[in-house]
């Protein structure tokens, strides 16, 4: 029997994936398509305190291998979140993480404290959502910022916490050491890559808000590099993202140090894409002779 | 569960304009008017998303459905490229159609260039109805399945903005002058914004029920990533609703255009 | 007739299409594959003071939609340069750029001292190479950085000086402004993305070098949102790259505002798709009522 | 001037072994044994990256020359589903191949795995010269072209890894046997590294003239990029060469292992 459980800091996966925040909105949508059972954790959709209605649209973008959302956080808010989705996804065997963001300190802890006192299972930090202007960005840039919201946070947060890392850095390493330093119980990375693309037939960005993040298959590298440094830098459980398409992919992501997997635009091609990474990993790990999913995390041989 | 269709027919109806029939019992057996599919026009990453496309009609005895496309751009030039008996993966039916007519009803369908199409189905299901279309093309030549709906209306209005066939000139003329002497039950349009505003417009001021059909880019095509973002009216404020999921079609009085 | 003519202070090309740094050695090979003097300039391999004999195989993997390289600068020095390249490359009528890079601020000064008296036509300053632990990488990734090797560079420079741009930053305008204040005539932008692959059946990265650059279709989105953000924020003019395959590519950059651009990568698989570009945007322009390649740099429309 | 070529014909030679017939007049009429293709196995971005693939042969005369492949990953997989009558775009011939026999001399060629493709080509253009070849295969099954080999050989020697044909073991062995008593004019190997570092190793130290053929991930293909590194003896000190334009044929005494 294979042992697929990770303990991130408390919060207990019954396997490695994940459904990463704003690709799979509250589960409902996909749960037509497969057993949410199956899942070790939901990363909801980025929850701010109050509802937020979102840029303007076109909020995609497609580019090679990727896309580029702009988005921005378009949400019920936290309160909507409790009454109307946390009960649905309690039917399920699955760990709920609820991912925030906010526009300032006060917002994230106000947010945090709310959330501390329900049934789920994680908090996780959106320091770093590229498409909104104000508050997240800013924090996610430096390492101050990251250290400011994730001490404020721990002091009031009762769950495990996620701090969710930006790739639009010069060094990531200094990002995920602030948040260890200031407490936080797992890093998550890679948020989307700030891009634009532009139609040229009608000479104008394709996305309402001219800019928006880049993921899918086109940021792998860069992710993965990110989880192999981070992971070298910080004692804490790495939780790795960017293009994962496949069980390959996911065991590259494992390989360079992540402890679980985030799966999002993948998924916008393929609804399977968590159950069927899931089942490729246990082959991978007959096929290797791994007994547990842990001695796959930062494996790499010299 | 799989995706993946078999393509049963293939045929080019006009420059860059294609039909498609896919062998589906899953689609034909449960798609509604105004419905569509989100087709993988590639394997792998020459194309990353999938592409929507609406059903244009089904035959739930054949196992059947069929869709029209315009090439244009990467992904569907890519699916021009496949042949009957090739294997193609498509999600579907996805979205929430048009509401039918009522038997005994009047109603007026105003569709523009690939804007037609799922008008096309909402005319074969709608029974025992008075139905006039009205349909705007660019020119003559990309006048498509005009028998199609000869045979599903009582009355076809064409126009093409060239005057090259038809009424010259946008189809929102026709349809206004219509509305002088007429008053429909029910309209339907998809097509071209400007032309959906007109006959929204025109609907919500003479009080006529109207339904959208509203396009935008899509990631999930499910309702998961909220990127189809359609802006609609809620009290004094608006919301962003989602395109693949809450429409494609919308009641007129919704939309803020 | 169209003008396609484009003068980037001082540094005068008949055509806004350059060959990227590294990815076209001195020019000799593709000589053999299309007409040099079709090219509006031609950056050549990264130049140092000594020979270098770069970092160990394998120095490539294949990413979605690009690739990641680790060739570790390897070159013949900047002596074997003026005495074997210069004279062959001065036999085409295209702009020969020197890109250049050094392990100090003196290296990049001597190196630019001894090219300001040969027949070449600009100087790329490579401040951002990811493949070489010390030196360049460390200029490239602060405002400091780049205003130190820039400023004493200029002042021993008489070739126009472009400073090429790292995107492994967390604010590409501020990179710009410094190069800008330093007195370099023109940015060049983006190097590559810093990335690693793994291959999960050995259990080890691809590279010899473990990381290494990532460039090719996959970072397009990235280099256009990056030219982008630049152009708004320098006044000198901007050479854009990251990703360019096609004529429609270097149309998105030079509307983003690029007043040139290089193509490296999609060389590899294409070798005329330097002449191929050159061709698509002349039709682009004639289609567009351009007459001028000037006036399409920044021309977004509202 | 473009690169595509037409399949005349495809065959599967064994479990993941392809052989390929191409059109060409520019590589059918230029190739010299050791040199190689650059096959871009599917059109945009599935597969990025040209793959190197060496020439099997060529029939000038046809104007054909032929490849032998095996899948080892998603581009040579791609091509693998290709058939005959298809196009593929492929960049050839290139790199540096073998130095051809003398008239009269005796050599020995060795081959590994996919490595003993080169060889056949150098075999068939060494002409009235001595030639034994040893190849080495992992297993019966995987055991290719052996009549063809034998066509062009005075002698044959196969081994497997698991010994079931040939002698059982490395074919280094037999390899090495076969120096005890003979002493081969040139020798000529292409395989995995181990094998060729024995083979290259036991000619320098007998003094016997030896060419290695060196594999490595290429970007270019052509000499530009400096991706395809081998590390290669000058005086003292070492240098990178380029295996696509330099190699991918090198004198053994130069190769550092
Ligand atoms: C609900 C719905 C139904 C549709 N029904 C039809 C139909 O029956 N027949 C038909 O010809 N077309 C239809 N369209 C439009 C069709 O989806 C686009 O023409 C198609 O996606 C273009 O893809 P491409 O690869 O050729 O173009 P590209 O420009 O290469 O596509 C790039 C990206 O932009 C998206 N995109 C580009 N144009 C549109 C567009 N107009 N709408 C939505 N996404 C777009 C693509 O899906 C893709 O993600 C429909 C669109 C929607 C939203
Ligand atoms: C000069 C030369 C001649 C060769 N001749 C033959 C031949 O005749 N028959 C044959 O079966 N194989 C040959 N090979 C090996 C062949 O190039 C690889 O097996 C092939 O590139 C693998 O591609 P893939 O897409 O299947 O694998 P993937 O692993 O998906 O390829 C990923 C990337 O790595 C590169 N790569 C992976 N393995 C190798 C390798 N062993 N050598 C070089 N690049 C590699 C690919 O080209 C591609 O860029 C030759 C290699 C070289 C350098
Ligand atoms: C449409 C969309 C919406 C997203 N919304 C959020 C969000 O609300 N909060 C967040 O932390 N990340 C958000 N992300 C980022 C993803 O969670 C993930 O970090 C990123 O997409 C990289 O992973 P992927 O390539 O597997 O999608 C969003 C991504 C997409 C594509
Ligand atoms: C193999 C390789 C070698 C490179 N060497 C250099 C170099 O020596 N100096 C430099 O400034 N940039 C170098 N680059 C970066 C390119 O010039 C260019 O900035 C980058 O590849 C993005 O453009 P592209 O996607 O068109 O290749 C190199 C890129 C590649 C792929
Ligand atoms: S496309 Fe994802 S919500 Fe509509
Ligand atoms: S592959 Fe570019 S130099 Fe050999």
């Amino acid at each position: 029997m294979l042992d697929l459980s990770v303990n991130i800091a408390g919060l207990k996966l019954k396997n490695p994936i994940i459904a990463a925040s704003g690709t799979f909105g509250f589960g409902r949508e996909f749960s037509e398509y497969f057993d949410l059972n199956l899942l070790g954790g939901i990363s909801v959709k980025g929850l701010t305190l109050k509802p937020r209605k979102g840029n303007e649209p076109p909020r995609i973008a497609e580019t090679p291998a990727g896309i580029l959302n702009s988005v921005g956080l378009q949400n019920p808010g936290v309160y909507s979140f409790i009454k109307d989705e946390i009960p649905f996804l309690r039917r399920f065997d699955t760990a709920i993480i609820a991912n925030i963001a906010g526009n300032t300190v006060d917002d994230y802890c106000r947010i945090a404290e709310i959330l501390s006192d329900t049934d789920i299972d994680a908090i996780e930090l959106n320091v770093s959502c590229p498409n909104v202007k104000e508050g997240c960005l800013m924090f996610g840039s430096t390492a101050e910022g990251i250290s400011k919201v994730t001490s404020a946070v721990r002091k009031v947060c009762k769950k495990p916490l996620i701090v969710k890392l930006s790739p639009n850095v010069t060094d990531i390493t200094e990002m995920a050491k602030a948040a260890e330093d200031s407490g936080a119980d797992s890093v998550s990375l890679i948020n989307t890559l700030l891009g634009m693309a532009i139609d040229i037939k009608s000479r104008k960005p394709i996305l309402g808000n001219i800019m928006g993040g880049l993921s899918g298959p086109a940021v792998k590298p860069v992710a993965v590099r990110m989880v192999y440094q981070v992971s070298k830098a910080v004692k804490i459980p790495v939780i790795g993202m960017g293009g994962i398409s496949d069980a390959d992919d996911a065991i590259e992501f494992i390989l360079a140090g992540a402890s679980a997997v985030m799966i999002g635009t993948a998924g916008f091609v393929n609804p399977y894409v968590w159950v069927e990474t899931l089942d490729g990993i246990k082959q991978y790990m007959e096929q290797h002779g791994f007994k547990k999913i842990s001695e796959l995390t930062g494996a790499l041989l010299d | 569960m799989s995706f993946n269709v078999v393509i049963d027919k293939t045929e080019k109806l006009a420059e860059d304009i294609y039909f498609l029939r896919l062998k589906s019992e899953r689609v034909s057996g449960k798609a509604v008017p105004g419905q569509f599919v989100n087709i993988k026009c590639s394997d792998g990453l020459n194309t990353f998303l999938r592409r929507p496309i609406s059903i244009l009609r089904t035959n739930p005895v054949e196992n059947t459905f069929d869709i029209v496309y315009m090439i244009r751009g990467k992904g569907t030039r890519l699916l021009s490229c496949l042949n009957s008996g090739d294997t193609i993966d498509c999600m579907g039916p996805l979205g929430k159609g048009f509401t039918l007519p009522e038997k005994g009803e009047k109603i007026c369908v105003i569709g523009g260039g690939i804007g037609v199409f799922p008008l096309l189905f909402l005319l074969e299901k709608s029974i025992d109805v008075n139905k006039t279309a009205f349909l705007g093309f660019r020119t003559k030549d990309l006048i498509v399945l005009q028998k199609d709906f000869e045979q599903v209306t009582n009355r076809l209005i064409i126009s093409t903005d060239d005057g090259s066939f038809g009424e010259n000139g946008l189809i929102t003329k026709p349809f206004l002058d219509f509305l002088e002497t007429e008053k429909p039950d029910r309209v339907y349009t998809c097509g071209p914004l400007p032309m959906m505003k007109t006959v929204a417009e025109v609907c919500i001021e003479k009080n006529i029920f109207c339904e959208v059909s509203m396009e935008q880019r899509m990631g999930c095509g499910i309702g998961a990533c909220l990127v189809c973002a359609c802006k609609t009216r809620h009290n004094d404020d608006y919301e962003y609703e989602r395109i693949c999921r809450d429409g494609p079609v919308f009641g007129a009085e919704k939309i803020v255009f």
